[in-house]
């Protein structure tokens, strides 16, 4: 309905393979990055602390997921654990050069579990599926194990949690607990940003189309010269660095410090879920599985007492956490019998119908 | 079907040989003692009943399956332990009898894929996209343009291949391996369960693309007049082991190939 | 060098200079991989009969015990409580056939396995929602489950085993004893073979693919509830379970997915292994690793045979 | 700005515009994916270095260069680059058979032809023996050529760049410049043949002069300029594709765009956003038809907001194009509402978003068909024109836009009606004469330089002139009263569920017609009555069918009789022909016009039954595979009668 194609045409290739080539569309992304920074100015910091920050790192985290099993066919249980890697590679590194700026540890800490990543991928050249999965939890147990029993890691702090410490940004305190929800929000938000960007350059480019091959039969992919190791570890590393980023993020800028438990297998479950009903192999649709999983549950906390109390029904935050399981769940499953492609194909689909309105096709 | 025909020119020098190869499962005897050589720019087809071991005679070939003995001599180079992706980057193209498309994918990346071995930009060009990694997706763009052009699909070029019938998603398997520029191209089967029409249209693909972009091509079929009209030189196969071999008039006079395909006991 | 000594002799030399203990260690290993076992089981019924990798085997377990338990804390009698349980994952196995299976046949394995995933977390919660999240004692002997233990004089040392543990491996063995007849003797099951060989081929011989997953499924259920009572009672039923569940995956890479013997040599192993790798090379590194032992001994066995021990060797096709 | 050119020839335009604006787009073509384009500065060097190219293939002053192919950069600068040498021109339908195009080439004696590809050379060599004077072939599309014999087949391509290199020598170049320099508007620019409805067809002349002319008239009428865009699509042989396409490119300097197939189109349309459109209605037509039949597919809800808006867009939406002031606000704002909500995005959807002026001409449009796109804000309006005339005889200046008449005559164009009720004319753009046939010539172009239109028409007290039928077509039933089968036929076809309709009556007592349905639209209507058919000829038997034609017939019986001198042309009885009316059976011409007198002998029989009262009757044609391979189908054809409405005349105003 509001996309005017017609004059619209490429003359270059490059116009023709750009990411965006409908203006309608650039456009609407440029008008939701706004009101992203807009946000900050409604000065609601439950809005951004326990809203919209959590919601990026998870929507990063996804991304990271995504990029793995999504794109590249790869299924894995040990996203929390990589996360972890991240955090703690963080916290080792801004304490042992607290002269270090906090945006390159947080960075850097990617690398890490980027690293971490790959040792776990590499039993993923001889086995496939369920059994890969099964390789990742391995490495989800064991990394969490690590957490625990390595007190090199929370340098042998008694209390085995990790503390962000203070660290300013141009003279702004962005990590620790005295910055405000609003500054932390803009440098997740930022960060997010630039990585979604970098992300779906690779996943347009030739790494990306390499991913997709193996993912849709690797056999194939092999016979055209694709090497099917690189690809994959490839895959394991930018899969893990982004979700090592994401578990720097949610210490550093969302929980301010953290212990073990955090990056347990549920977490992992969480992430993937995010996967499946954002839609594997799309980027928007990691932002919005992990809207769904993360928000609805918070609106639902909110919403149900409300409705319920009139009836005199007390319900208690336990009772709101129980339904959140259960409702996910449930959505889960619903999704995959409705549109096992996910949010992103239901938004697809939105999108032709707008394009080629009023036609139904 | 061809414009005019292009004689074969006798001895042409040997591309690819293959030498006693033998290949077993376990027990199960795919190939005993093969052995026949393709000739550059020529057509060959390996023909022959069901289970014969054509297929498994292609996967060695291009290195899929590991010759149990024999050896296979590509490009003067022996090649006895071969990776598939090895013989990719050696020039070797290959088709599927059952299309091994990547489903996911529109028409164009499928095609783009074969391109692969020929982009270089590293990962960190990757990640910026804009600048050199999109100049050379652009330059690899045009070559795939070509071969869509060539094989006439622009109307399917964003399509998921997954949704296209059968007959196109043979043509874009073609396309894709056509990237690749091979010197030597294996096509398994490309006209199965095609119709009249969809089987003369890939005849005179394969045709041009032999004439055209010179290329060596070997392939499987059970159709023996597409075969008879197609190939320069046939090869029979019949329980892992090679029966005949020569142009397609002395192979369709041998009386075991005769044989063979009546199904006569000998 | 030191570490070398740690790792590779002193261990053994314990082993040797107290047999009690060694054989202590065995026996517990022993009783914790029947469970895995049966835990494993459930993942094998279900996998043969319908492909799908059913992730809530697990939670299955746990929501059996909770079940249990939660009715009889509402003051049911115990047996009744059993026998109401039974009838619970009867109504489940239905449920899921006709809420999740039936409207996701002929998808790919992959999603049956993520609606696995969903029916695991709604089991959670419902669970907890109902009988709440705390953990609970199993009720042991009010289903005469025997007590105490007797301790054997073993090469000069006491071997102490528990009755429940006795109990376990034997209910354990009856179990798997009565599903192997069930498989190859009767009617049905026979069906579920033809069904795992293909499901066009089960339609064709015109078995109702319905009836054949509820079956399995409320199969899976008892062998649930079965492993879910053995290992409440030896420690108690809460969600922390699943994370035991989880053991069984491990267990199937060794066996491998579609074989029961696989299954139960498969348990065995893990949980003789973890227990010995625990009790003597687990405090070199600071303890606790069983949580992940299993998990790292199924990937090194998968990289060296990835079709399991039992499985066939894949002889890729294109 | 009104464009008046000092360059008297197209070539000498080029130049021009290569001079004043050689960084604008000239060409594009959808190409390889993308939109390949060359702004006048390469055109002007590649039509130029194309000229030298000729000249060492021996085309000179005067030689005779056919075009054979669809719409192409490369065939259009085959044009300029002949008329640069003073050669002529003649784009030939490509889809005709090589036996039309034998004829064609033979009788304008070709020297060079310059196709598009394997398809057409193949054409060609295959009546090579036929062509004595043909003695170089040029190909754009290599494809498939490459093992062909060529010593006297060409590419293009490497001619273009032959010429290239000799124009680096300054003797050639300015050898080539004195070619150019030596054209004059008096000269000969371009011959096409006509597809007549009967014989053979007729090579129209038309001088540099009358193509430059008749393009200013256009340009300047609709204030055409150097930022507008075409979409090429219609064969270039097809004087409307050479004036709209080809002169006016070149005079006013926009850009011309080719599609990548026929199949894309629309879809090239919708991505340049044409700013001018030409289309003869059976295109709009189908694109209506196409857009209902999927309307229908839409949920309810969205059915219903469609169904209000278009009706909505009916009563006001024309006025408000017009600028009428008697529109009420809230119409006004609901218009608005409507256009976020259907008609942009229709516009949108047929790639309308951006044209300025659409034109529809070729034979008359249905006034429902030509009000919906006025309505929904497409500026369309209907010409009158004619080869003969290089196209431009009567137009609709903005404003005064009638569905029922072609307008006012065009600027510099004198207009008379002879007894008769024939159209003639005389305008700047007036062909010089027929080739190669003096006595048509003769009998087309009267002594004080008028043209015979052989159109019957009136103009109405409005000043717009109205075609009835062709001059020779309208006939006489034996009452005496007047039979205009066109008129009738037109009114017929306005209903999207008929596709094409043949009226007989002529020296008869009653009017009587064949129709055929339109396939796609009762296709479609039949799925959704659970109709089942297996062939056309099935569903076109079909009773409910019938009944749903009758209903149609009926209303045009109806405004028939309401009109002027038309009552006694109602029609009394009607069949379903049993198979769709082709080209390759003659039955219509290549421009898709019926061929009525080869209809009636071919289907006598039919046409007996339908005067000797009989219901029924059985019928065997025989017909023209897509192949080439001929066959007959016979099938049971009925015959319905119709109810005749008494006339009642009213005056001419508020008519239609």
């Amino acid at each position: 309905m509001f996309y005017r194609e017609a004059g619209q045409f490429k003359t270059t290739y490059a116009a023709d393979m750009a990411i965006f080539p409908l203006r309608e569309d650039r456009i609407g992304l440029a008008v939701i990055i706004v009101c992203a920074y807009a946000l900050v100015f409604t000065g609601n910091s439950f809005l951004l602390q326990a809203v919209m920050i959590p919601f990026l790192v998870f929507s990063l985290a996804a991304i990271g997921l995504n990029l793995l099993t999504g794109y590249t066919g790869l299924l894995s249980l040990g996203t929390g654990a990589f996360m972890g890697v991240g955090a703690y590679a963080c916290y080792k590194l801004t304490t042992a050069f607290p002269g270090l700026n906090i945006i390159i540890c947080i960075l850097a800490s990617g690398l890490f579990s980027a690293a971490i990543g790959v040792l776990f991928g590499l039993p993923s050249l001889r086995i496939k599926g369920f059994y890969l999965a099964v390789a990742t939890l391995a490495a989800q147990f064991f990394l969490q194990w690590c957490f625990i029993r390595v007190p090199w890691l929370v340098n042998y702090n008694v209390s085995g949690a990790i503390e962000a410490p203070l660290r300013t940004l141009f003279g702004v305190p962005i990590v620790g607990a005295t910055a405000t929800p609003e500054t932390r929000y803009l440098v997740v938000l930022t960060l997010v940003i630039g990585l979604t960007w970098v992300a779906s350059n690779i996943v347009h480019g030739r790494i990306g189309r390499a991913w997709m091959a193996v993912r849709d039969m690797d056999i194939a992919a092999e016979l055209i010269g694709i090497r099917l190791l690189r690809t994959k570890l490839l895959a394991f590393a930018v899969s893990s660095y982004y979700c090592g980023v994401a578990g720097a993020l949610l210490v550093f800028l969302w929980y301010g410090g953290a212990e073990y438990d955090v990056f347990n297998i549920n977490q992992s479950f969480f992430i993937l879920f995010m996967v499946i009903i954002g839609g594997l192999g799309s980027l928007i649709g990691s932002f919005m599985g992990a809207a769904l999983i993360f928000i609805l549950p918070i609106i639902l906390g909110m919403v149900m007492p409300a409705i319920l109390s009139p009836f005199g029904i007390g319900i208690t935050a336990a009772t709101v956490e129980h339904l959140r399981f259960m409702i996910v769940g449930a959505l889960i499953i619903f999704f995959l019998i409705v549109e096992p492609h996910g949010l992103a194909r239901l938004w697809q689909i939105g999108k032709q119908k707008l394009r080629v309105w009023p036609f139904p096709y | 079907m061809r414009p005019f025909e292009n004689p074969v020119i006798p001895q042409r020098e040997t591309l690819l040989a293959v030498e006693n190869v033998s290949l077993a499962f376990g027990g199960v005897k795919a190939l005993t003692d093969v052995s026949f050589d393709i000739r550059k720019g020529e057509i060959r087809a390996i023909i022959g009943p069901n289970g014969a071991g054509k297929t498994s005679m292609l996967n060695c070939i291009n290195g899929f399956y590991h010759p149990t003995h024999g050896s296979i001599t590509f490009k003067g180079e022996k090649r006895r332990r071969m990776r598939p992706s090895a013989a990719a980057r050696g020039g070797i193209a290959r088709t599927f009898q059952n299309v091994a498309l990547f489903k996911g994918m529109s028409t164009l990346d499928n095609i783009m894929t074969g391109r692969s071995l020929k982009m270089h930009k590293g990962f960190f060009w990757q990640m910026l996209r804009y600048g050199p990694a999109l100049k050379e997706e652009a330059g690899h763009r045009r070559v795939v343009e070509d071969i869509i052009d060539f094989l006439e699909i622009q109307h399917i070029r964003r399509t998921p291949v997954g949704k296209l019938p059968y007959g196109l998603q043979k043509r874009v398997e073609l396309g894709r391996a056509l990237a690749m520029e091979p010197e030597l191209l294996l096509l398994d089967e490309p006209m199965a369960g095609m119709n009249l029409e969809e089987k003369e249209d890939m005849s005179r693909f394969i045709l041009d693309v032999n004439q055209h972009f010179g290329t060596t091509i070997a392939l499987i079929e059970h159709d023996m007049g597409v075969v008879m009209d197609l190939s320069d030189r046939v090869v029979v196969l019949e329980y892992g082991r090679k029966i005949a071999d020569g142009t397609p008039q002395e192979v369709k006079r041998d009386e075991k190939v005769v044989a063979a395909y009546l199904g006569v006991a000998h | 060098m030191d570490m070398l000594y740690n790792v590779l002799i002193d261990p053994f030399v314990m082993m040797g200079s107290a047999p009690d203990l060694l054989i202590q260690t065995l026996w517990e290993g022993l009783v914790a991989g029947v469970l895995y076992a049966l835990i494993a089981l459930g993942f094998v019924l279900i996998f043969k009969a319908s492909g799908v990798f059913n992730f809530a085997q697990g939670i299955m377990v746990v929501f059996a015990a909770l079940t249990l338990v939660g009715l009889h804390e509402m003051g049911v009698p115990a047996l009744l409580a059993l026998i109401l349980t039974i009838g619970v994952m009867f109504i489940l196995a239905v449920t899921v056939e006709r809420v999740v299976l039936r409207p996701l046949v002929n998808q790919p394995d992959i999603i049956l396995f993520m609606a696995t995933f969903g029916l695991t977390y709604f089991l959670i919660g419902f669970g907890e929602l109902i009988f709440g999240g705390n953990p609970k004692q199993m009720i042991a002997q009010e289903l005469y489950l025997p007590q105490g233990s007797t301790d054997l004089d073993l090469f000069g040392g006491l071997v102490r085993f528990q009755h429940i543990d006795i109990a376990a491996a034997v209910i354990a063995s009856l179990i798997i004893a009565v599903l192997a007849v069930f498989f190859s003797k009767t009617r049905i099951g026979r069906a579920l073979r033809a069904v795992a060989d293909s499901h066009k081929a089960a339609l064709s011989v015109g078995i109702s693919l319905g009836q054949i997953w509820v079956i399995v499924w409320f199969a899976a259920g008892i062998v649930a509830l079965v492993a879910g009572i053995m290992w409440g009672a030896r420690s108690d039923v809460s969600f922390a379970l699943q994370i035991v569940a989880l053991k069984a995956l491990p267990v199937l890479i060794l066996g491998g997915f579609t074989s029961i013997p696989g299954a139960i040599v498969g348990g065995l192993i893990i949980g003789v292994s973890e227990k010995l790798g625990e009790f003597y090379w687990g405090g070199l590194v600071g303890g606790g690793i069983e949580t992940w032992l299993a998990y790292i001994i199924a990937l090194l066995f998968l990289l060296y045979r990835p079709q399991g021990l039992f499985g066939e060797r894949i002889i890729e096709r294109i | 700005m009104a464009v008046t050119a000092r360059e008297d020839t197209f070539p000498k335009l080029i130049a021009l515009n290569a001079q004043i604006r050689p960084a604008r787009t000239a060409f594009r073509h959808k190409d390889f994916g993308i939109w390949q384009s060359w702004n006048w500065h390469d055109v002007h060097e590649n039509v130029r270095a194309f000229a030298a190219g000729l000249q060492t293939l021996g085309l000179k002053r005067g030689d005779k260069l056919a075009i054979l192919g669809s719409n192409r950069p490369r065939l259009y600068w085959s044009m300029a680059a002949a008329q640069w040498l003073g050669a002529i021109p003649i784009p030939v339908y490509s889809d005709s058979v090589a036996e039309e195009i034998a004829y064609v080439l033979a009788h304008a004696e070709v020297t060079h032809a310059v196709v598009q590809d394997q398809e057409q050379v193949d054409k060609l060599l295959s009546v090579i023996d036929q062509l004595p004077t043909l003695v170089h072939i040029l190909y754009d599309k290599e494809r498939g050529l490459r093992d062909y014999d060529h010593t006297r087949l060409h590419a293009i391509d490497s001619l273009i760049e032959q010429g290239r290199e000799l124009c680096r020598q300054d003797a050639t170049s300015s050898a080539i410049e004195h070619e150019l320099q030596s054209g004059s508007g008096a000269d000969l620019a371009i011959i096409l043949y006509t597809s007549g409805t009967t014989g053979r067809p007729k090579g129209v002349m038309l001088t540099h002069d009358n193509v430059v002319k008749a393009a200013e008239i256009g340009c300047s009428f609709d204030k055409l300029t150097d930022n507008d865009e075409i979409l090429a699509y219609l064969p270039i042989a097809w004087v409307g594709d050479h004036i709209f396409s080809y002169a006016q490119g070149i005079l006013a300097g926009f850009c011309v765009n080719c599609p990548e197939s026929p199949e894309t189109v629309v879809e090239d349309r919708r991505e340049i956003g044409s700013t001018y459109v030409f289309a003869p209605p059976r295109i709009f037509e189908n694109l209506l038809t196409l857009t209902m039949v999927r309307m229908e597919d839409a949920s309810p809800l969205k059915r219903k907001m469609f169904r209000y808006f278009l009706d909505l867009a009916n009563r006001v939406g024309e006025k408000i194009l017009n600028g009428d002031a008697d529109v009420s606000a809230l119409d006004r704002i609901l218009y608005g509402l409507g256009n976020a909500l259907v008609y942009a995005p229709l516009r949108n959807r047929f790639g309308f978003t951006k044209i300025k002026v659409g034109y529809t001409a070729g034979e008359a449009i249905g006034p429902e068909l030509f009000r919906f796109y006025r309505s929904i804000g497409v500026n369309l309006k209907q010409l009158y024109g004619q080869t003969e005339a290089a196209v431009y005889v009567t137009m609709h200046p903005d404003g005064e836009i009638r569905a029922d008449t072609v307008g006012r005559p065009a600027p510099q164009i004198e207009i008379r009606i002879d007894e008769n009720g024939e159209v003639l004319y005389r305008s700047p753009g007036v062909f010089v004469g027929y080739y190669k046939d003096d006595e048509k010539t003769a009998a087309t172009k009267t002594s004080d330089g008028f043209v015979r239109s052989g159109d019957a028409g009136f103009f109405e007290p409005g000043g717009h002139l109205k075609i009835i039928d062709r001059a020779k077509d309208v006939g006489r039933l034996t009452d005496g009263s007047l039979f205009p089968p066109k008129y009738i036929e037109n009114k017929l076809k306005f209903y999207a569920n008929i596709k094409e309709a043949v009226a007989f009556g002529d020296h008869r007592n009653a009017v009587t017609c064949f129709i055929n349905i339109d396939l796609v639209a009762v296709g479609n209507w039949a799925e959704r009555h659970n109709i089942t058919y297996a062939s056309y000829q099935e569903l076109a038997g079909h009773p409910l069918v019938y009944d749903m034609i009758a209903r149609h017939v009926d209303e045009v019986n109806r405004s028939l009789s309401m009109e002027p001198g038309m009552g006694g042309a109602q029609i009394q009885r009607f069949l379903i022909l049993h198979k769709e009316l082709d080209a390759d059976d003659g039955e219509l011409t290549r421009t898709q016009k019926v061929r009525r007198g080869f209809i009636a002998e071919r289907y006598a029989p039919l046409i007996v039954a339908l005067y000797d009262g009989t219901r029924e009757t059985d019928v065997s044609t025989e017909v023209t595979f897509e192949d080439g391979r001929k066959g007959t189908i016979s099938a049971h054809v009925h015959i319905r009668d119709m109810k005749i409405y008494p006339v009642t005349p009213t005056p001419l105003e508020n008519a239609a």
